[in-house]
């Protein structure tokens, strides 16, 4: 059970340290590392498909994207960069404040979970789901992937 | 018949999209027109009917329903797109900028007609986010800075917006196990006094409230029709918005949290404010789209009302005007394409007196925003004046009062565009402007045809056509 | 299996603060890429929790499908955005939120 | 002599006046003719249907208002009274008006004049007396608007002031139809209590003005000078006393039961004896012929309301008399006037003198007029005024005070006149003047002789034309034998006058400066100077009123005006501009914005269950 | 073509025909101009033809029954047949009138199709027996009256149409809720069905106040009417067949097929709208005494006449009714003329400023005198036919038996004498300020004179319409007996 809460700890922590740091390479690595806490997270709630996709997509695609962005943009200069963290720190000192009051009030919350549900359906494996049961969010993520590749086009192409 | 409304679009984005480029391009523009067409045919058929053997049926399991609701807005779907294309051919210059154009508006019809016919929760938020993810791209199609900002702030709300939904979804999974709409309804029903159910059922609705861009949620709506290419806010303005915002909210307020009061209240007063707010902030606007913009939100605000209200005389209502403000919104929007391609500005105190050099727009524009602001022969008051019988039986008198005295409003802002743009003497740069190209002239009058038509007919539209509507309430 | 509504509610904390830390980030920063990556902590927590609604409620199968969609769709959405933001970068050489606000009143 | 005759008097004169409006200007003398022949076609016939008693009435609009017409007693006075002024006058202006401009138009308007006011007298139905009433409006306004080029602003002031005292008398007519129940005059007799009493007011002051008293009087002088000068000898002279003083005397006869000592009664002996007063002083002091002459005709006015206000029976019978009497020499002496302007081209009294000699006739007929309205023994003029005498000393001596008073300054002022226009040396460019033609002779000398006929055996008018309108039972055990106490005050009175002019001849030294000691006078040089600068002129002091009020409607229109106009758009800015200043145009803001709804929704979600 | 149909094509008629102008007017102007008299003279034939059923067989009904709530059901009762037979007859002398006026301006083609559709939405109005029906007319006159008061184009004239559209708007939007609300009260839309449930008892206070407001802003009373001086920027042809004959008088008619011919109400409503009216009447005669420009003059007289007419027929005495509706037709001949008059004036001399005009009378004589005849039928000078109806209007004031009424009809009365008055004489006498002007074109002075000799004709054959008006209003609930 404490690994639970060390995960559920860390997971918010890391969160945290992507939002506080100054310089954007680092959020973007922190966001990384929060993607890799969800993954386990997710191992421990023995759903491993769902956390190899968190893992390798969120960790690793949009963790490029990022990176590709940020190299395009102009970087900063190093004491640039020490102004804005001193500026960022009167912003943000808040956030961990908040953090800990919500995680305190939320701790007090008990809702009832008293679902009477009924069993699970029989063939309840991922793969027949998604292929067998759900068509339509299928015909929907094609489409949604070809309008990402129609907009890149459009966005850039001149 | 419902999976081809879904597929052929998709089935065409494949084939214009094979390398064969030089051929495809100028095609894509003749699919398009084409696949409106068949779609509004289909409507019709579907509507007279006969259910044609779902052929694609076997191989898919897509769960798609269609009842009154759907086919309304299928058919709205079906002639905006149609309107949208025909302008976006004569406003987007260039073959490829053309075809990418196309191509998304194939994205957007699939998304919208998923969105349309689908009855599961998680779908529904896949087909509304395949719809914003078109409606991102076309906004910022010109690449200029507003069109950059416009999309950037939609992005940021739509995804605010897709959250709330995800995590009300997934409520909605802890309480029931099954998204589907019939399950989640009852479960809904059952277990109203749970907290985290009223949980659910707030976030939901704000979620689709941001996405049809009612008032304390439309921060977006403004940025994105103005700076939008001509075409694509005809798109956006006329029925993007709507079946991802609108059309949800009803299909859930009938079905998934069945009218319970609080509801009704909170649309009811959300509605209202939407239609002051909306109103009185078109009044104050220099420019044409951003007034167009802000006087659909408060139209929207009416439907929203008619929502809160909650009996069928007032659903039919909404719905009625659902159609009657994707049509003449639509109407509208085209008008402005034809002012800005002609005169190249859509800032209105540089315009003026258009309406002697454009016959056909001034004609089309006086009837759109006579229908706008619920002027009799025409569609807007006849749906208008549906939504304040029901208010007034509903003896929600003060409501009724608003939304009456508002259309007084409406008209202020139309007349002052009249005015500003059409009614008055020619402005001085002005003097050789020619009608727009017959792309925009004929979306605009098959636009106001349509209005004018269901305005007339209406009476006796009203007992075949409208009260079987209501078809699709238990 | 006692512990399953302690887990449910751990880990439901930890997803409301991501919500809060992801929510915070968006309004509070200038930068357009530190609001993406704010959005993208959003969409984490909204994972975790279909995660661990399916995992309390035995239809893991079925939030496994539903999240790996939305990881999906949220790739996209992400994708289309920095496209924006790069496009925003190139006109005005500058990716700072408060230059992006002259579409006002 | 069926029914329908009774038309006639009123369709014929309507008929060639239209023909000849209609046949434009060619031929004058065509003009004149019709004229004259309808004139003389209306005067046989009403002499023919003198004795007769003709009710005729066919229905018009519903609602009790029909088309019917009474011939009695005194309409056919009255009728045959007005055909022979206008006979007269239609001679008369044949020379006079013999090359003045639009001259079609002057008949015209004569012509419907006289059909209109034969109409009115005999209107049976309340509307239809109305109707022939109003519609003299028209006519009056038509002939003083043909007169001097600049008539046309005492036409519109002739019209307003006749025009709202008619209004007076529609309402008049309405209350009375409405308490009578029926329209049909003859059928109407209503106490005079409360809303009986305002119902006899508004009738009155429609009859009052009609004939020209002291409110309503102040265009006549104007109109003197303004007008041609036929018109101010048909209408203002004769034709409108009669009707008015008919209007007066049927409502205080037959309408309404009015008795003696009731306050109406009173009201009305007071603006007699007011009229009197009033407009002799303004008389006397008047510089020009036909002025003085208009000033007179109001102030004889005074003496029919103070006889008929009396509600004696000799009282009623002294002011129809005067009213006969009056018509006659006021429009004998009018048509001297009009003969000294033909022949010497001005009437102002500096500049006439000596036409005695030159102008014999007229001069005659001038004293004989003159003697008739101070109302000198033999003449007519003295003894209409001594049954008003004697009705006046009964009801109260303030009244017969004014009288005497009034006819003392009518004396003063027609020697003025008389000594200032004939006698006196003759100035050089009048040396050449002639007596004036024929066509305008005969007529002066005709109405002369009649006065004089009617002022010697004055039983033969008493007899056979007044007193049948008070009918016997009135008239039982009055007897109207000469009082010789007033019959000698009035002769004292009338030495006096010549005594006062020929000391104030000697003061001033010529004949029209005689009643300047007067017009100097300390006390009354102010209210003179005042008088002459229209200060007491009611229709002036009313505009300004009415213009004053409508300098507030007219504001109340712009503060209405000012709500929709500015009120209503600063709102409406107003509020637009919050809410475009609230649109900052940051997506941050509209993320905050969303996520206070959400809990705004969720809250009151929670409230509700 | 039995009367039904007949009823059917009076309406249609002009509003189908309207649409066919603007292609007649590309062929050429003269054809056109034809066209649109036609298409005005042919309804008014239709309803002289209606005319001897309905007085004998009683009123026509044509319903072309399509559903329960929203029926197109057109109604020929007496009432309707006098108020189309005035307003058809004066709009075709008004469009007689305008081939001369309109020629010298651009954009004549949207111009008679306005005139011709503002027409067919009057008719429409007069006959439809269904509330929404006598709304869709009711709107479709306030869209023409906008573009026909912006007719010139100019920013201001534009603003002003702009403002007469939102004033008449809000009213009759608040009088929508008041059909909702007898909706509700009654369970239809029309009026025979609305009779028979209400029966005796009377309507709810709060439809008659939304009612009233409606048409109190249509027929530009008190609080409402500033539009109407206004709307004086358009041409002349539009003022009149706006000011004086139809607009205002669309209120008036709607008051009293409402208030008259369908329900009753309570009898304090007798002695508010009197008070409105008679106050309208008095604000407006004193506006058009300081006013200096001759349309607005001619504008304010039509607001306080308005008032009288209100008068006449809230007071509700029989003698009142027949009085109001007599007075309607006397006034659309009378100011129609006054306008027209007006029309010509302003076109030759090119000022409307009356202070700067004077002397006209020399020049244009019959333009003079028809603007002298029809004031006095507006004064109610006897032989003229104003005299009959404000002689009815006050015997009805009087009846009332209501002292301050009668005293403000009097006042009311004694001011349109002084400022019409005031108005011919600085216009048309005195000595000449402006450059010697010629007489208006012979289209144009030909319908004035004959305005003004229809006003005398009236005068005299007062009977026939008098007995018409009283046959018409025989059966109707809201006359007191």
């Amino acid at each position: 059970m404490t690994i639970n809460i060390i995960l559920g700890v860390s997971l918010v922590l890391a969160a945290a340290w992507t939002v506080m740091t100054a310089r954007l390479l680092r959020s973007v690595i922190g966001l990384a590392l929060t993607s890799m806490i969800l993954t386990i997270i997710m191992f421990k709630l023995n759903s491993p498909l769902a956390a190899v996709f968190e893992l390798s997509v969120c960790a690793g695609l949009i963790s490029a994207i990022f990176i590709s962005c940020i190299s395009l943009t102009q970087r900063l200069t190093d004491e640039q960069a020490a102004a804005k963290q001193k500026e960022r720190f009167s912003k943000f000192w808040l956030l961990p404040v908040i953090l800990v009051l919500a995680g305190v009030a939320l701790y007090q919350v008990h809702i009832p979970l008293d679902f009477h549900l009924q069993a699970a359906p029989s063939e309840s494996d991922v793969r027949n789901i998604i292929w067998n049961l759900r068509h339509l969010d299928m015909i929907g993520q094609i489409v949604i992937l070809l309008a990402g590749a129609f907009g890149v086009v459009a966005l850039f192409k001149d | 018949m419902l999976s081809p409304l879904l597929l052929l679009p998709l089935l065409a984005i494949i084939i214009l999209n094979l390398p064969i480029r030089s051929l495809t391009q100028k095609l894509s523009v003749w699919v398009g027109i084409g696949l409106s067409l068949w779609q509004i045919v289909a409507v019709v058929l579907l509507a007279m009917g006969h259910e044609s053997a779902d052929a694609w049926g076997k191989y898919f399991t897509l769960g798609l329903s269609c009842d009154n609701l759907t086919l309304v807005l299928l058919m709205s779907i079906g002639i905006v797109t149609l309107a949208t294309i025909l302008v976006g051919w004569q406003t987007i210059g260039g073959e490829k900028q053309r075809f990418g154009f196309m191509n998304l508006v194939f994205v957007a019809m699939i998304g919208m007609n998923g969105t349309v016919m689908l009855a599961d929760l998680f779908s529904l938020y896949i087909f509304i986010e395949v719809t914003a993810v078109a409606s991102f791209i076309l906004i910022a199609f010109q690449r200029n800075t507003n069109a950059l900002e416009g999309a950037f702030k939609y992005i940021i709300l739509s995804a605010t917006a897709t959250v709330m939904m995800l995590l009300s979804i997934s409520i909605i999974l802890l309480v029931v196990g099954d998204t589907s709409f019939a399950a989640a309804g009852s479960a809904v029903k059952q277990s109203q006094g749970n907290p985290l159910v009223i949980v659910a059922i707030g976030l939901f609705i704000c979620g689709l409230l941001i996405k049809g861009g009612v008032v304390p949620f439309h921060g977006w709506l403004p940025a994105a029709y103005s700076a939008a290419p001509a075409a694509a806010s005809v798109l956006l303005a006329g029925i993007a918005t709507k079946t991802s915002g609108i059309y949800a909210l009803i299909r859930l307020t009938t079905s998934v949290f069945a009218n319970n009061e609080s509801v009704n209240s909170i649309l009811l007063l959300a509605g209202t404010i939407s239609i002051l707010v909306g109103a009185f902030a078109a009044i104050g606007q220099s420019d044409f789209k951003k007034m167009l913009a802000y006087s659909s939100i408060s139209q929207v605000g009416y439907i929203i009302l008619a929502l809160g209200c909650g009996t069928n005389l007032a659903i039919i209502g909404a719905v009625f005007h659902l159609f009657n403000h994707s049509i003449f919104k639509s109407l509208l929007f085209v008008n402005s394409a034809a002012v800005e391609t002609q005169s190249g500005t859509t800032d209105m105190n540089k315009l003026g007196g258009l309406g002697t050099k454009m016959p056909v727009t001034n004609a089309t524009s006086l009837i759109a925003f006579l229908s706008t602001a619920g002027v009799p022969p025409l569609a807007g008051f006849w749906s208008k004046l549906i939504i304040i019988i029901a208010l007034w039986q509903n003896n929600l008198h003060t409501y009724a009062t608003i939304a009456v005295l508002a259309s007084v409003l409406t008209l202020a802002y139309l007349l002052l565009m009249q005015r500003k743009v059409f009614f008055g003497k020619v402005a001085e740069g002005l003097g050789n402007v020619k009608e727009a190209g017959w792309g925009i002239t004929t979306a605009a009058s098959i636009l106001a045809a349509i209005t004018v038509g269901v305005g007339v007919t209406f009476p006796w539209m009203f007992n075949s056509v409208l009260m079987p509507i209501s078809s699709f309430l238990k | 299996m006692t512990e399953l509504p302690q887990v449910f509610w751990l880990f439901s904390i930890g997803a409301i603060l991501l919500l809060i830390t992801g929510f915070y980030c968006l309004i509070m920063t200038y930068n357009l890429v530190r609001a993406l990556i704010g959005l993208e902590i959003l969409t984490k927590s909204v994972t975790l929790f279909i995660i661990l609604v399916g995992y309390v409620t035995e239809r893991v199968a079925l939030a496994q499908a539903l999240a790996i969609t939305l990881i999906i769709i949220e790739v996209v959405v992400i994708a289309v955005a920095v496209g924006i933001v790069l496009c925003v970068y190139k006109n005005i050489k500058s990716i700072d939120g408060r230059l992006l606000r002259n579409i006002k009143g | 002599m069926t029914d329908s005759f009774i038309l006639l008097p009123i369709a014929i004169p309507f008929i060639a006046g239209l023909v000849v409006l209609l046949i434009g200007q060619r031929i004058q003398s065509v003009k004149e003719a019709i004229a004259l022949l309808a004139t003389a076609a209306t005067l046989g016939l009403t002499i023919t249907l003198f004795r007769e008693n003709i009710n005729f009435s066919i229905p018009w609009t519903g609602f009790g208002i029909d088309f019917a017409l009474r011939l009695y007693h005194f309409s056919a006075f009255i009728l045959v009274a007005a055909s022979a002024f206008s006979f007269l006058f239609v001679l008369y202006s044949c020379s006079f008006m013999r090359n003045k401009p639009r001259l079609n138009q002057f008949y015209c308007y004569l012509l419907v004049t006289l059909a209109m006011t034969n109409g009115a007298v005999l209107a049976d139905n309340l509307v239809l007396l109305l109707f022939f009433w109003e519609g003299l409006l028209l006519t009056l306004f038509g002939m003083i608007a043909i007169g001097r080029p600049g008539a046309y602003k005492t036409a519109i002031k002739a019209f307003v002031i006749v025009g709202i005292s008619d209004l007076c008398l529609m309402m008049g007519i309405g209350l009375t139809g409405h308490l009578a129940g029926t329209m049909t005059i003859s059928k109407i007799s209503l106490p005079t209590y409360s809303l009986g009493a305002l119902a006899f007011i508004l009738m009155m002051i429609g009859a009052i003005s009609k004939a020209g008293s002291v409110p309503f009087h102040t265009w006549i002088p104007d109109a003197a000078v303004d007008a041609p000068l036929p018109f101010m000898a048909f209408l203002p002279a004769s034709l409108e006393k009669l009707l008015g003083i008919y209007l007066l005397a049927r409502i205080s006869l037959d309408m309404f039961q009015l008795h003696g000592n009731s306050r109406l009664s009173m009201l009305l002996m007071t603006i007699g004896a007011i009229t009197i007063l009033l407009a002799v002083m303004m008389a006397l002091v008047q510089k020009d012929y036909k002025r003085l002459l208009s000033y007179h005709a109001v102030s004889q006015v005074g003496y029919m309301i103070l006889g008929i206000g009396t509600c004696l029976p000799i009282g009623i019978v002294g002011g129809l008399f005067h009213m006969i009497n009056h018509a006659l020499y006021k429009s004998c002496l009018f048509l001297t006037g009009g003969s000294v302007e033909k022949q010497t081209g001005t009437t102002d009294l500096a500049k006439l003198g000596g036409l005695w000699l030159k102008m014999p006739v007229t001069f005659i007929c001038f004293v004989i007029a003159a003697a008739s309205i101070s109302g000198v023994p033999p003449f007519n003029g003295f003894y209409s005024k001594e049954l008003i005498y004697d009705a006046a000393l009964v009801r109260g001596n303030i009244f017969y005070l004014a009288a005497i008073l009034g006819t003392f300054l009518t004396a003063a002022s027609f020697l003025k006149l008389g000594h200032a226009a004939f006698l006196g040396k003759i100035s050089e460019e009048n040396k050449n003047v002639r007596e004036t033609k024929l066509p305008m002779l005969v007529p002066m000398v005709v109405i002369a002789a009649v006065c004089v006929v009617f002022g010697v055996w004055n039983y033969l008018p008493l007899n056979n034309l007044i007193k049948p309108i008070l009918g016997e039972e009135r008239l039982a055990g009055q007897e109207f034998g000469p009082n010789s106490m007033l019959i000698t005050i009035t002769v004292i009175v009338l030495v006096g006058a010549l005594l006062h002019h020929l000391f104030a001849v000697k003061v001033s030294g010529s004949g029209y400066k005689a009643s300047d000691h007067i017009r100097h006078a300390p006390f009354l040089e102010g209210i003179y100077t005042k008088a002459e600068k229209r200060w007491f002129d009611p229709y002036d002091i009313g505009l300004k009123i009415v213009q004053g009020l409508s300098r507030f409607g007219w504001w109340i229109d712009r503060a209405i005006d000012w709500v929709y106009e500015d009120f209503a758009v600063h709102i409406a800015t107003g509020l637009s501009s919050i809410i475009k200043r609230a649109h900052t145009g940051s997506y941050a803001m509209y993320v905050v914005w969303s996520l206070i709804g959400v809990l705004f929704v969720i809250i009151m979600l929670m409230k509700s269950f | 073509m039995d009367g039904r149909l007949r009823l059917l094509c009076v309406v249609l008629v002009p509003c189908i025909g309207a649409f066919v102008l603007p292609f007649a007017g590309r062929i050429s102007a003269g054809l056109r101009n034809l066209l649109a008299l036609g298409l005005a003279v042919v309804p008014l034939l239709l309803v002289i033809a209606i005319l001897p059923t309905v007085v004998s067989a009683g009123p026509l009904n044509f319903t072309a029954n399509i559903n329960n709530i929203f029926n197109f059901t057109l109604y020929a009762d007496g009432l309707a047949i006098f108020m189309a037979l005035v307003s058809a007859f004066l709009s075709s002398i008004i469009i007689f009138y305008s081939f001369g006026y309109i020629s010298h301006y651009e954009n004549q083609n949207e111009y008679y199709l306005m005139v011709l559709l503002f027409l067919g939405g009057m008719l429409g109005l007069i006959f439809s027996a269904n509330l929404i029906f006598l709304y869709l007319f009711w709107e479709i006159t306030a869209i023409t009256s906008w573009r026909l008061i912006g007719f010139f184009r100019e920013k201001e004239h534009v603003i002003k149409a702009d403002k007469a559209f939102l004033v008449t708007m809000f009213g009759s939007l608040l009088m929508l809720l008041g059909f909702v609300t007898i909706y509700q009260q009654t369970g239809s839309f029309d009026l025979q069905t609305i009779k028979e449930t209400l029966g005796a008892n009377h309507l709810s206070n709060l439809a008659v106040v939304l009612l009233l407001a409606g048409i109190l802003s249509k027929s530009a009373t008190l609080p409402f009417h500033t539009w109407l001086p206004d709307a004086g920027v358009a041409p002349s042809p539009v003022t009149a067949l706006l000011h004086a004959a139809l607009l205002v008088k669309i209120g008036v008619y709607v008051f009293a097929r409402l208030f008259i011919a369908t329900f009753t109400v309570d009898d304090s409503w007798h002695t508010i709208v009197p008070v409105v009216a008679g106050a309208s009447a008095l604000v407006s005669a004193a506006a058009a005494m300081i006013d200096t420009d001759l349309k607005r003059i001619i504008a304010y007289s039509t607001v306080s006449q308005i008032g009288f007419i209100f008068l006449g027929l809230s007071i509700g005495n029989e003698i009142g009714v027949v009085g109001g509706l007599l007075y309607i037709m006397m006034h659309g001949l009378a100011k129609g003329g006054l306008f027209l008059c007006a029309g010509i004036v302003e076109q030759n001399t090119k000022t409307k400023d009356i202070t700067k005009l004077g002397g006209l009378i020399k020049t244009m004589p019959v333009t003079a005198i028809a603007f002298l005849f029809c004031s006095f039928s507006v004064m109610g000078i006897p032989p003229f036919g104003g005299f009959f109806s404000k002689y009815m209007v006050m015997t009805s004031t009087i009846k009332a038996g209501d002292m301050w009424i009668m005293l403000t009809f009097l006042i009311g009365a004694v001011m349109t004498i002084i400022y019409l008055l005031r108005v011919f004489s600085m216009v048309f006498l005195g000595e000449a300020k402006t450059q010697p002007v010629r007489e208006g074109s012979a289209t144009m002075v030909i319908s004035v004179a004959s305005l003004a000799v229809l006003s005398i004709i009236a005068g005299f054959a007062i009977a026939w319409p008098t007995q018409f008006v009283m046959a018409a209003i025989q059966h109707l609930p809201g006359v007191i007996r």
